[in-house]
């Protein structure tokens, strides 16, 4: 293991792959976790459901690795910044990989069901959602604003897919009670959608903050996802 | 890596070591020998008779180089220190000082004679001094002066720089810095070398054989500065070489008491050295 | 020294230096200085032969393998002996070893070149052991530490490191040494003789010779102001001065570069 | 420049006392040593009674610009010095300028602890008597105030007649702190002065080096980027003789708006 | 600003203080968010919403001083692990804030409406989650882990409260569509509740970290609250 | 113990090689300079080719520790070693260990970097002379490999005949560790051995160390516990000529087991 400045380098450099790897990882989680919810699939679900354990590993490998860059290299300035980032999304990304189980467990629930409508909305929530994440880890690799953006941009539409759907999804329980546990279910799962949304831009945010070392929100958003004020 | 030798060095270690002792005990031994066999002889010729101020007592002579040694550091030391300030404190670098401290290595190494050629044709021909007392003394100050001035700058320069930069940052100027740092400092050093110089003044024959001494074994004290002297070494040569009245005894005596002094002013010197520099640790 | 300028207009330089005859007081005077500059060179040489091997082994013993008593003692007396006056040398060289080694040497006299060669060496070795002594000194802890690290003897370690690095103020020494031996007066007239003649090959140790420091003493008490012979030695006196500038330049550029790696 | 600068501190959160003011300013320093170019064109405003280090790779002119401000580069041959540098508003090398008031009014303290062989109150008495002051009792107070102020008096009032080479690096190095704040400077500058002491003397030094900031306005030269971001306010990165950049010390290490300061702080440097 | 090692202990001690602040400071928009809802005071849920913003800013100051502490004092050890416990839990604070405000959101969507039944079970959810939060900061600052341990066995109630509610709103909803609205976002506020709870397991998991230097989670959760596998 | 402390070293994620074995070993070492006590029972045990650093107060007895190791502390009059060091299992204080051999297998670097005033071959070639290798292109090609390894080849390979008193400190100092590789030692010993260089200069020597970890095993005594933390993988912490604690550096530095390493580390000692 060496440790020399050029050494060092070569640790940020692995730290940075350590976390692509866990952002692929927790991406795949999602994936997974919406194609068991999508196609029935318990066994895919339950994959997700045990990866998770993966995903904690990872968080703590990569928390120790960090906190052992602090103690034994003393970085300063851009280093550090990148250090703490590594350490602040890592807990973003692990909380994906808990979204995605609990998405997969939903997807457990409601296997034996066949739904009441095709799902459409929430595999294109999804879908948004994993573009954003895979663009904010590229976004925090390259140092690229623009793709900040982008994820930015996305987690309106998102927010407003949330609302639609909640609006939707209570219609449908009013309308048909005998729906209201795979309505809830699905509700709860586009909440999860919107949590890891919300999770994604808190990563990009970061990038600006390692270029520049300002710590602000760039999206200053209140409430964990925008709750509508008027349901 | 492996050991490739003809020899063990271990071995060759021992060799050369049994040769170094050899070689002190060659060269200690001997000088010893001589040495304590003359003070042997010294001190037994040594009798009341030699310090009775008659025709066969050495006081006059003792008296002789003592004022003859005093009067050389008088005109030397103030010459030899200030110009040591000026050279370690004031001067720059230029051409000039480097000529000047040039000459002065060199003329440390002068050969006596030479000087004493050199004050017979100046103080003795030219002032028209004569033979007498104060041309000996300007002889043998300019004789040990290079020796002061040098010895007097190490003595300087051995006072740190960060020293002085100390002082100056405190706000000193450049003669408070040296009155109240740079000497004090330095005058064990400049002390040992004034009484080094004068043990070298004492012992010297050379430089007085044309411009100070004369020899007798009856003369008296001198009077004044424009007196000739007898002085021990010049008496011990004499003794030595030409004059078939003096005995044994007297030439072992006068021997002896010369380097008595002589030793006694190293000895001096030493001490106050060694003391001072367990004072003053940098 | 401008006494000796009246000499060169009478007599030419190379005829100076060269003369085999220095014979003032013959008719006509002869001021060939060839003699006195062999005596010297004889007494000297000889003298350095003896002091510097002996010297800088005795140096190297105080400074490196004496234990430290031995050494605590030896640095002083050392010291001291360079202090003792060298009429006090003349004066045991006449009386004692210049007998001495005539008896055992089966000579006709105790005053020969030999006799000034072995007083003038112990009156050089004082300074060649003090100052080189101090000069190995001066050679930093570190770099022995070093040697010994890498896995030397302390004789390899003197040889191939102390020594080298200690060079310059060994050849400090010795010039030091020379120049005391070269300029010195008394001794030297008092135990080689005074007989200005060339002394030939080896035996010419036995010999007695005459230097030019002794010349000069010997001589100028009994010269006339301004004379041809009074002359004559202040052009002595101005060779032995050159001759011992030289000497002493190299001495202090020694000391210079010796005081330059010390840093 | 300098109101600008402040404000720039200001909103790094650097606090600031509302009584800042510049005390010494730099306006295009360049010196030479002979035909030598030491520094050139630097600029800079020293904030009172706050740290500023300056911080640089070895040779890139720290010391000489420190030696500057006090006009110690005067007792060196060939050294010269052009551009204005203020104290207080006023040029320090202007005719007027009496260098001695000035090197009391600008303390300054060596890498190496540098006390007089002396007793421990006679170096501290130095600077004072100097200047004229003779009262003994005068002359005690001062001796106890400058000590007790640089953290030595409780370590050494037994031992006060002592010689000052006697005690450790440590209390050397805060003797001769003690010693230049005697003859009551304004300035203090500081050549590295923690480069010859331990780790727990280093400390010592930098704890006392915050408290004199009370009072003082300390300028510390240090080639431990770590001694300078834990101990000053302001910090300056020089680099051939050029000021690179100068800010409140959180902004150099967090996020310095120089590359090459960035690279040096980041260790990428050589 | 001194920056001696006794200043930095004190630096130290302060950033704890924020962090005690900060723990306090989100506690009471919890508070003021339960009362808004079961008070139906928008005036209350307003105020929450805006003390968001405080809540983010002292997110973003606490990690500046952390960043701060690392760039200019190289902590090592003990001081290292608080100053990267500081950082992480300032994050679940910060969460903890937001999903205040999204119960204070929700308090002003039901505002004008009566509730359907009186509220219990959701203010004692409420009530035990509040006194987790106090738990784990307590816990952080004494250092205490049998504090830690209370806090997990909370948890497993607030999991079992929220099974529960989501059973019981879930089967309120089938029977009365008309309340689908309001028992969708009631439920949604347990789940907040729920997911606040977890936050709090996460700042209390760090005292362990903090004393003994193992990075590891005590309870181990799967998922970010054990949603049931089973409707 | 020596395996238990490696089992240790695995649980702390320490890339341990699976070649790992114990190179040195000290069990209950007293030191003493006379009648003073400089080190009581030190117990340390010292991995094959990995970096091991020793820090601690001042005069806590690192450096005495160190020349224990290859006996340096031979050459001081007074100096006296119980208890047992081994290498490579052998006893190093037995009769029978030659001490010359032994410190050609153990090589030291030391804190002033000390070229030897000769050119820069002579330099490297010491160590090969003294130990009888005559050839000169036998010698040659260990001056280059010497250097090479040393990181310097290409700094000095078109002055190798030039005064090694003519280049940089930092170069000196590759140029003394290069002159210890000429002689193939397993050990290589550093007592400070960046405390008189520049950070630039700090830096480079730290490299060179992490690549000649590689082949060598690695003692590097250092007030710099930040230098510990960046380029060793076992740190040992000594106080009072104790070994307080020794284990893997990430350990020492973010989780030491002793109360006092623990104060150490984190600045707040004495
Ligand atoms: N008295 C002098 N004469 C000539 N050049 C000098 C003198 N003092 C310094 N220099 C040169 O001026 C440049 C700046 O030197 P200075 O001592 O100011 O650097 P520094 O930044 O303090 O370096 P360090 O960190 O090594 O102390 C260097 O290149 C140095 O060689
Ligand atoms: N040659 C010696 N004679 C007597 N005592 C010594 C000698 N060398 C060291 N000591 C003492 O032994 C103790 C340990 O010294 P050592 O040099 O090993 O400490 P250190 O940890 O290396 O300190 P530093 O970090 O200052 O180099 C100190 O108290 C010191 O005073
Ligand atoms: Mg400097
Ligand atoms: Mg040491
Ligand atoms: O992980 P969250 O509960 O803050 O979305």
């Amino acid at each position: 293991m060496r440790r020399s400045r050029q050494a060092f380098d070569e640790q940020l450099e692995q730290l940075q792959q350590r976390l692509l790897q866990m952002g692929a990882f927790v991406e795949a989680m999602l994936e997974k976790a919406m194609r068991a919810l999508a196609e029935h699939d318990v066994a895919l679900a339950r994959e997700v459901i045990s990866a998770d354990d993966v995903a904690d590993e990872m968080d703590l490998e990569i928390e120790k690795q960090c906190m052992r860059l602090l103690a034994l290299q003393q970085p300063m300035s851009k280093d550090l910044r990148q250090v703490g980032t590594v350490m602040k999304v890592i807990g973003d990304a692990e909380r994906i990989g808990d979204y995605s189980v609990d998405i997969a467990r939903t997807a457990i629930t409601l296997a034996e069901q066949e739904f009441f409508k095709p799902l459409v909305d929430i595999p294109r929530m999804a879908e948004l959602v994993r573009g954003m994440l895979r663009h904010a880890i590229e976004a925090l690799v390259k140092r690229d604003l623009d793709l900040v953006r982008t994820v930015i941009e996305d987690d309106d539409s998102v927010d407003k897919m949330w609302h639609f759907l909640l609006d939707e999804l209570q219609g449908i329980m009013q309308k048909r009670p005998e729906v209201v546990v795979q309505a809830t279910a699905l509700l709860l799962v586009a909440r999860y959608l919107e949590r890891i949304a919300d999770h994604t831009v808190n990563i990009a945010e970061r990038v600006a903050y390692m270029e520049t070392g300002q710590l602000r929100t760039l999206a200053s958003s209140h409430g964990t996802g925008s709750e509508p004020e008027t349901g | 890596m492996k050991s490739r030798h003809l020899v063990h060095p271990r071995l060759a270690e021992k060799v050369a070591f049994g040769g170094l002792w050899t070689a002190a005990v060659v060269v200690i031994a001997p000088v010893f020998g001589i040495i304590a066999y003359m003070l042997y002889r010294g001190i037994g010729a040594l009798n009341p008779e030699m310090f009775q101020v008659g025709t066969k007592g050495l006081v006059p002579a003792i008296v002789g180089t003592t004022a003859l040694v005093l009067l050389t550091a008088l005109i030397a030391a103030p010459l030899g220190v200030a110009a040591a300030i000026y050279l370690s404190e004031y001067a720059g670098r230029g051409p000039l000082v480097r000529a000047i401290r040039l000459a002065l290595v060199n003329l440390a190494g002068v050969p006596s004679v030479v000087y004493g050629l050199f004050g017979l044709a100046l103080f003795v021909m030219l002032f028209q001094l004569g033979r007498c007392l104060l041309a000996g003394a300007c002889t043998l100050a300019l004789l040990v002066l290079p020796l002061v001035i040098s010895a007097s700058e190490e003595a300087l320069r051995q006072v740190p720089h960060s020293l002085r930069q100390a002082s100056w940052g405190i706000g000193a100027t450049r003669w408070q810095t040296i009155r109240r740092i740079v000497l004090p400092n330095a005058m064990p050093g400049i002390i040992t070398a004034l009484i080094l110089s004068i043990g070298r003044a004492a012992g010297e024959t050379a430089p007085i054989l044309f411009t100070a001494a004369f020899y007798s074994l009856s003369k008296p004290f001198p009077t004044s500065l424009k007196d000739p002297i007898l002085v021990l070494p010049y008496q011990l040569y004499v003794m030595a070489t030409e004059d078939p009245h003096a005995t044994e005894e007297q030439k072992w005596a006068t021997a002896f008491i010369l380097v008595v002094l002589v030793v006694a002013l190293n000895l001096a010197a030493i001490a106050i050295r060694a003391r001072l520099r367990r004072k003053q640790r940098w | 020294m401008r006494d000796s300028l009246p000499i060169f207009t009478k007599y030419p330089l190379g005829e100076l230096l060269s003369g085999t005859r220095w014979a003032p007081t013959s008719d006509p005077e002869r001021f060939g200085m060839l003699p006195l500059m062999l005596g010297s060179l004889y007494v000297t040489l000889g003298a350095m032969v003896i002091a510097v091997p002996l010297g800088l082994a005795t140096a190297v013993f105080i400074a490196e393998v004496a234990p430290k008593p031995v050494q605590e003692f030896l640095k002083p007396t050392v010291e001291m002996l360079a202090a003792v006056p060298s009429v006090v040398y003349g004066f045991l060289g006449l009386l004692l070893v210049g007998p001495w080694l005539a008896d055992a040497m089966d000579l006709p006299v105790g005053r020969f070149a030999g006799v000034g060669a072995l007083i003038l060496a112990f009156m050089a070795m004082p300074t060649i052991v003090s100052v080189s002594e101090d000069a190995i000194r001066a050679v930093p802890v570190a770099l022995r530490e070093n040697s010994l690290a890498l896995g030397a003897t302390r004789w390899q370690t003197i040889v191939r490191v102390v020594l080298p690095a200690g060079r310059s103020g060994i050849i400090a020494s010795i010039m030091l040494g020379l120049g005391r031996a070269i300029g010195e007066t008394m001794t030297v007239l008092m135990v080689t003789g005074n007989a200005a003649v060339i002394p030939q090959g080896l035996a010419g140790m036995l010999k007695p010779v005459r230097t030019m420091t002794a010349t000069i003493a010997a001589e100028m008490g009994e010269t006339a102001y301004r004379t041809e012979h009074y002359y004559a030695l202040f052009a002595v006196g101005l060779l032995l001065f050159i001759i011992t500038f030289i000497t002493n330049s190299i001495a202090d550029w020694a000391v210079r570069s010796a005081g330059g790696m010390r840093e | 420049m300098v109101r600008q600068m402040i404000e720039v501190a200001m909103q790094e959160d650097v606090i600031i006392r509302p009584d800042t003011d510049i005390k010494m300013e730099a306006a295009g320093v360049d010196m030479w040593y002979g035909s030598f170019q030491a520094l050139t064109g630097v600029c800079i405003a020293v904030p009172a009674r706050q740290i500023t280090a300056l911080i640089g790779p070895s040779g890139c002119g720290k010391s000489s610009f420190l030696r500057c401000l006090n006009r110690m580069n005067d007792t060196i041959d060939g050294a010269r010095v052009e551009g204005s540098i203020t104290l207080d508003g006023c040029d320090i090398y202007s005719r007027e300028t009496d260098v001695v008031e000035l090197r009391k009014t600008v303390g300054m303290v060596f890498q190496q602890p540098n006390p007089f062989p002396m007793s421990i109150w006679d170096n501290v008495a130095y600077g004072p008597r100097l200047h004229g002051v003779r009262s003994r009792s005068e002359l005690n107070e001062i001796v106890e105030r400058s000590l007790t102020r640089a953290a030595l008096w409780d370590e050494v009032k037994d031992k006060l007649h002592q010689n000052a080479r006697g005690i450790s690096g440590g209390q050397q190095q805060r003797l001769c702190i003690a010693r230049t704040l005697a003859v009551e400077p304004e300035v203090i500058l500081m050549d590295e002065p923690c480069s010859a002491l331990d780790p727990a003397a280093t400390f010592r030094i930098e704890e006392l080096m915050l408290e004199l900031m009370e009072t003082y306005t300390i300028i510390i030269v240090t080639h431990n980027m770590y001694q300078a971001s834990r101990v000053s306010q302001f910090t300056g990165f020089f680099l051939l003789g050029e000021l690179i950049e100068f800010g409140p010390t959180a902004r150099i290490f967090e996020n310095p708006l120089d590359s090459r300061t960035d690279d040096y702080v980041r260790g990428r440097f050589g």
